[in-house]
């Protein structure tokens, strides 16, 4: 029976990353493929757990499970870490698996030639390790331990390039935004740790029902603050699209696919919770409707193609969040996986289009790609018109349950959400009209990648092509509930993609930057820079941090503090003599120094004596 | 007052005068006089108390060894043309503070478990010291020998190590 | 157990051997304490071997001898893990001064004098061997400081000086309040005879004063960061790795079992100094240009982590205490080591004269950047475990008051980032393009000292194994309140 | 004038010249002043309060020890300050400071 072996998810690449960082030096080319193993393993015992769980008699049931003590303590049996293998488990470990084999196997072409390899791939199989053990926890600790390492991983990664002023800048943006998120995430294990005892999925859910009001808000509002942070949404978005800073398989796997959509998972994994507040609900639509639009028009005012597919991630995941907080929740993970594959997709297919002109990534530098590069425009067709939502593709399918199931409570944000529609369909258009249409306006000759690279791009559009057929399935594995397309919203929803589409393509017409001359071009700016938000965080919250730190540093370290310690003070002279007099060697100074210490101690024996 | 406490008196002025004279004195001969004053004085104490040997040894050891190498050492060191220097010493109040503090505190602990006064006399000749410095007391009699070999080596090797500078 | 005692013994005959064999040759000194330092930890571990660590209760395993006064050892739950600790470190910061040519002989004597006299403090069961040890682990500490520190290093070994042992001085007093209040030295009888103190919370703050001193916590932890970047190599490992320890260890052996009522009061002003602490440590390793500074003020916030976890007063907040105390005793000797190392190529440690040396020097880039993710407190690191549980039983004691301390947690990762930032990331500069990376004998310790950050962070069990049933009956101690 | 009198406020009147003479020669005399009333003290204390028959020996015993450490004392302590002279051309310790930085 595989499924008993759960942990070896995390330890076989645990053990891979091990030997990759240590010996990877020897293997030549063969260590991608080494490397590969570890998703492979992942993929093959995701598959095999779904298989279980849709044949099991019983849905949404756990199949296997195993836990260690993590922190022992006489009081009570101490903290254990433990893994549980569900549908849901089951489905992110595919997810996760197959879009890390396909992104080790494409990186073996991208990353050829580069320094540093060994710690490249070690890295993405740490990560795949941990987002492993993200996924299979079956508790908040496991579950934390987890999160906090793909963060690291992802820091590792965005800084790859750490020569790069810019790259190195960007990893320790993205680690440090998550860890504010991250506080939110570890109060809310101290909250439940309190007020349940226990931070297992199931003594949790066990007790959801009877805690208060107050500590179920509170805890599913904290928790919340950690999955925006993780997943890039307002207002802790800022730093995915300078993450575009690392290579664009690492995007691929973790800015779009896997770790970004943790904050989804996390709530999807805690729903019996999550469910029972309903601020937290509302909070979390208006956060993912908001983040959908704002992040959309950002997206559409981007140069570069990378910057155009992070926008588009944070929208999306927004799309998500919107779900979740309609109470969509089903939907929200339907739309994880078709957006994973659709997304991994286009940034593969984005990586290829980089590689092949020569490390250009502005779109107003491209042109006519599809051309010379037929199997990746091709490839990218597909995931557009999957990302806009193009019947009959992945993305159609889940986007038309979220919008569904928000229509049926909100349906203002439900109009949010079409307009975010809208603008996805016309960023993906324009996006693709000025890479791979018209003529080429760059200088270098743009060509395909070997087969390594091909190979994940065609599979990948299969799965963004056909996976909206598996909206019943997922559902089933999580033991949740699907609708049946609403015809109206479906017509709805494929028209607003095809005006979307048409209004981005002629847009595209002209491939010249509008510049800050008009008023168009000026607000064009400011929604490329991301609404300011960076601006915002560094004046709210760097700028007053380090400010103030320096300010500790020479008022009250210098000044105050060590001017007491130094005594610098007429009535501390005295006492200076003492520090400064090492360097006058004054030996009677200190032979009356303990002498008076030697009295002072008589004294008090024979105050202290008294009583004997 | 009987001629036993006359003695111990006269004695007990002699030392602290002598003492005095040590730790005040400017003058570097008159600094090595209280020191003598001092040391004869505590040796007659011993005489005093009956310890004959040990008062003996006293002004051996002392008063003719250890004051006669300072004495020379004085000359040694105090090599100048016009006379004796002024021995400057720096008056503190603190230091005053802490001696007279230890002096109080040392008194009051100690007042309630001695005897005020040593009435009567130790009769002990050199037989009896002979039997205890090589009966019970033999390991530290042995150890005192070592210490003085040990001192000697060390005088010589600073001595010598002063040459080389 | 006469093996007890050669935990003491081993390393003061390591250190004459030291300075008699230093006339011969510097090489066989070195030699005579690499031994040593082996020598003491094969004592501890035959000891392991001997289930010496296997969960010992308060109690523990004693050694007492009446020829000698106040000698009076033991091994328990408290002192077991600290003690491994110092016999790491104490190998590591031997290993770390190998290439000291100045007077190396007397410098590896002092480090193993150092090391006999903190295991001397962990062993004691009598205060006032305790004392003793205690203010003995002063002296190879200044003269460490004081003859191979950097430039104003008499300044700071006295300041060192004069710090630790004023607040010793208010220890001391504590202490001689509850000797004579009780009438006993064994610390046990101490504990059992607490009641017969006329003013217990006195005795309890005197004590802990002396031990806010050596943790150190804020407002009096200005002597570290000074003391750590005068001190030479060697001297600013065993000053985190095992000196800091000694205030934590004594707050957990003295203070609060002798007057575990005072917990009452004392405990808000623990978490509101940890609290303050952990922010102002961390706040100002943000804006250091000395990265050697940098790290002893990451010392402050860590140890600020320390009072936090222990104003809980529960089972798992002592030992979360432990836990970041030995996380910390490993992570910043690894931060000092490599620090040393780039200060004896460069003469400098400025950070803004540093970049890019991840690509000059890739070992001690790697290992800064895995230092600095260990500092920060990354799962799987060692010093995840200790923060958690000093935030989670934090939160169980007071509640959302203590929500500040988590600015700390994200300052502590910006601090430890921007140090990896400018120091490892970025375009190589000119001035080091010939910089020599570490080679196999600068790998040693590093290596040593990551292999067991990884260990501990993977299997804290380790660590909690060791102390068994102490800190819940330290806690239990303290829920009773007298 | 009790013999506590004496021989403490010679050990204190010792102790002072060393916290106060700037002479290393004068140091080493007060010192000597201090050794001594000590050893007064010891055999004057174990004069008056001899209990035990057949230790009347032991007393000048200990006595002498005293008085054969204060002479190696003696003996190394101006060795030193010998040699100190030579090098520093002066006894006093507050121009040695000077020199020696």
């Amino acid at each position: 029976m595989v499924l008993a072996y759960g942990w070896s998810v995390v330890a076989l690449p645990l053990a891979i990353a091990l030997l990759v960082g240590l010996v990877g030096r020897f293997l030549g080319r063969g260590i991608a493929y080494v490397s590969a193993l570890a998703p492979a393993w992942v993929l093959f015992y995701g598959i095999v757990a779904c298989f279980e769980v849709l044949s099991a008699a019983e849905k949404g049931g756990v199949l296997a499970r195993g836990a260690a003590v993590w922190l022992p303590a006489a009081g009570d049996g101490g903290m254990a870490v433990g893994w549980a293998v569900d549908g849901l488990t089951g489905l992110m470990l595919v997810v996760v698996g197959m879009v890390a084999l396909l992104v080790m196997v494409f990186s073996s072409g991208y990353m050829a030639g580069e320094r540093g390899l060994p710690r490249y791939f070690a890295t993405l199989s740490l990560f795949t390790a941990s987002m492993s053990l993200l996924v299979l926890a079956d508790g908040f600790l496991g579950l934390f331990i987890g999160w906090e390492l793909v963060g690291a991983c992802s820091y590792l990664l965005i800084g790859f390039w750490f020569t790069k002023p810019a790259a190195a800048k960007a990893a320790v943006k993205a680690f440090l935004t998550t860890r504010v998120g991250d506080i939110g995430l570890l109060l809310a294990l101290a909250l439940l740790w309190r007020e349940v005892g226990d931070l297992s999925y199931a003594a949790v859910f066990g007790m959801a029902s009877a805690l208060p009001g107050a500590v179920l808000t509170s805890v599913s509002l904290l928790l919340l603050f950690g999955a925006v942070g993780k997943s890039a949404q307002f207002p802790l978005h800022i730093w995915l699209p300078d993450a575009m800073e690392g290579p664009t398989p690492v995007s691929a796997l973790i800015h779009a696919a896997t770790m970004v959509a943790a904050g989804v998972f996390l709530i999807v994994r805690i729903w019996p919770l999550y469910s029972l507040s309903a601020t937290a609900a509302m909070v979390t639509l208006a956060i993912g409707g908001f983040t959908a639009i704002a992040a959309a028009c950002a997206a559409a005012a981007q140069r570069d193609i990378k910057k155009v597919l992070a926008y588009s991630t944070i929208s999306q995941l927004g799309f998500m969040f919107a779900a979740l907080g309609a109470g969509a929740w089903e939907a929200a993970l339907f739309h994880l996986v078709t957006h994973a594959m659709f997304k991994a997709l286009l940034f593969l297919g984005s990586g290829s289009v980089i590689h092949g002109c020569g490390g250009v990534q502005d779109v107003y530098e491209m042109g006519g790609l599809f051309k010379r590069m037929p199997i990746t425009g091709a490839t990218w067709a597909v995931g557009a018109l999957a990302l806009a939502g193009v019947p009959p593709l992945a993305g159609f399918f889940s986007k038309d349950e979220i919008l569904h199931g928000v229509w049926g409570v909100q349906p203002l944000w439900a109009a949010v959400l079409f307009g975010a529609s809208l603008l996805t369909a016309f960023y993906v258009a324009r996006t693709t009209r000025l890479a791979f249409f018209g003529t080429y306006r760059g200088a270098g000759h743009p060509h395909e990648g070997g087969p390594e690279m091909q190979l994940p791009l065609l599979v990948l559009a299969v799965g963004a092509a056909i996976f909206g057929v598996t909206g019943g399935v997922i559902a089933a594995l999580i033991g949740g509930h699907h609708g049946d397309l609403d015809p109206g919203i479906a017509l709805a929803s494929a028209g607003i993609a095809i005006v979307g589409l048409l209004s981005g393509w002629f847009t595209a017409a002209s491939a010249s930057d509008p510049g800050p001359s008009t008023s168009t071009g000026k607000l064009i700016i400011i929604a490329r820079g991301g609404w300011g938000g960076d601006a915002l965080v560094n004046a709210m919250l760097v700028g007053p941090v380090t400010r103030a730190s320096a300010l500790l540093d020479v008022f009250v370290e210098g000044s105050l503090i060590n001017r007491i310690a130094e005594g610098t003070g007429p009535a501390a002279r005295r006492l200076g003599r003492g520090f400064t007099s090492l360097q006058s060697g004054d030996a009677q100074w200190y032979a009356i120094m303990s002498g008076a210490g030697a009295v002072a101690l008589l004294a008090l024996v024979a105050y202290l004596g008294r009583g004997f | 007052m009987s001629v036993e406490s006359a003695v111990f008196t006269v004695l007990g002025i002699v030392a602290v005068a002598g003492g005095l004279a040590t730790v005040f004195a400017a003058d570097v001969s008159r600094m090595a006089i209280g020191l003598g004053a001092f040391l004869l004085a505590v040796a007659g104490f011993f005489v005093y108390w009956g310890a004959t040997f040990l008062g003996v040894a006293q002004l051996f050891v002392y008063v003719g060894g250890v004051l006669v190498l300072m004495l020379f050492a004085i000359m040694l060191v105090h090599r100048t043309p016009d006379g004796s220097p002024r021995l400057e010493t720096r008056h503190d109040v603190s230091a005053v503070a802490v001696a007279g503090g230890l002096f109080v505190m040392v008194v009051t602990a100690l007042s309630g478990v001695v005897p005020d006064t040593v009435d009567h006399g130790l009769v002990t000749g050199t037989t009896e010291l002979a039997e205890a410095l090589l009966g019970p007391m033999l390991a530290h009699f042995e150890m005192a020998g070592v210490l003085l070999l040990v001192a000697l080596v060390v005088v010589v090797v600073i001595m010598r190590g002063g040459d080389e500078r | 157990m006469f093996a007890v005692e050669l935990l003491i013994l081993v390393p003061l005959v390591g250190a004459a051997l030291c300075v008699g064999v230093g006339r011969l040759s510097a090489r066989a000194s070195r030699l005579a304490s690499l031994g040593a330092t082996i020598a003491s930890a094969g004592v501890l571990a035959f000891l392991a071997a001997e289930g010496i660590f296997s969960g010992v209760a308060l109690e523990g395993w004693r050694v007492a001898r009446d020829t000698v006064p106040f000698w009076d050892l033991r091994i328990d739950g408290l002192s077991a893990p600290l003690l491994a600790l110092t016999a790491l470190t104490g190998l590591v910061a031997v290993l770390a001064s190998w290439g000291e040519h100045n007077r190396s002989s007397v410098h590896h004597a002092l480090l193993l004098g150092l090391q006999a006299s903190v295991t001397g403090v962990f062993l004691a069961a009598d205060v006032v061997l305790l004392y003793v040890f205690w203010e003995a682990v002063l002296i190879p500490m200044y003269f460490l400081i004081g003859i191979w520190g950097h430039e104003n290093r008499r300044h700071a070994a006295m300041k060192f000086f004069i710090y630790t042992f004023a607040g010793s001085a208010f220890m001391l007093v504590g202490i001689l309040m509850a000797v004579f209040g009780i009438g006993q030295t064994d610390i046990s009888m101490l504990v059992s005879g607490r009641t017969a103190l006329a003013q217990p919370s006195l005795v309890f703050w005197l004590i802990a004063i002396g031990m806010l001193v050596k943790l150190p916590a804020f407002p009096v932890h200005t002597w570290l960061p000074d003391a750590h970047v005068e001190a030479p190599t060697a001297g600013s490992i065993l000053l985190a790795g095992v000196l800091l320890k000694m205030g934590g260890y004594g707050l957990l052996r003295l203070a609060l079992p002798i007057s575990p009522g005072s917990f009452a009061h004392a405990g808000i002003v623990f978490a509101v100094l940890g609290i303050v602490g952990i922010i102002y440590g961390a706040a100002l390793a943000l804006v250091q240009s000395d990265l050697k500074r940098l790290v002893a003020l990451s010392s402050v916030s860590h140890m600020g982590f320390v009072l936090l976890a222990i104003s809980a007063g529960t089972e798992r907040g002592i030992a979360g205490a432990m836990l970041v105390m030995v996380s910390h005793g490993l992570v910043a000797p690894l931060l000092f080591l490599l620090v040393g190392q780039l200060y004896v190529r460069t003469h400098t440690r400025e950070i803004s004269r540093f970049a890019g040396l991840g690509v000059v020097t890739p070992r001690w880039g790697s290992a800064l950047t895995f230092g600095a993710l260990a500092s920060l407190g990354l799962p799987g690191l060692s010093g995840f475990p200790g923060e958690f549980l000093s935030v989670i039983e934090a939160f169980g004691a007071w509640s959302w008051p203590m929500i500040p301390a988590m600015i700390g947690v994200v300052i502590a990762a910006a601090y430890n980032l921007r140090a990896v930032r400018e120091v490892v990331h970025g375009p190589p500069a000119e001035e080091w393009r010939a910089l020599r990376d570490l080679d196999a004998g600068d790998l040693v310790p590093v290596m040593l000292l990551v292999a067991a950050i990884v260990v501990l962070g993977v299997c804290p069990a380790i660590v909690l194994n060791m102390s068994g049933d102490a800190f819940a009956t330290l806690a239990e101690l303290i829920a009773g309140g007298v | 004038m009790s013999l506590l009198v004496i021989a403490v406020g010679l050990f204190c009147i010792g102790l002072y010249g060393v916290l106060t003479r700037r002479d290393l020669v004068a140091i080493l005399a007060s010192i000597e002043v201090m050794l001594g009333s000590a050893t007064l003290l010891l055999v004057g204390l174990a004069v008056a309060g001899r209990t035990v028959q057949g230790s009347e020996g032991m007393v000048e015993g200990v006595g002498l020890m005293v008085i054969v450490l204060a002479a190696a004392e003696a003996a190394v302590g101006l060795a030193l300050v010998i040699s100190v002279s030579r090098r520093f051309k002066t006894t006093r310790i507050d121009e040695i400071v000077k020199v020696r930085g």
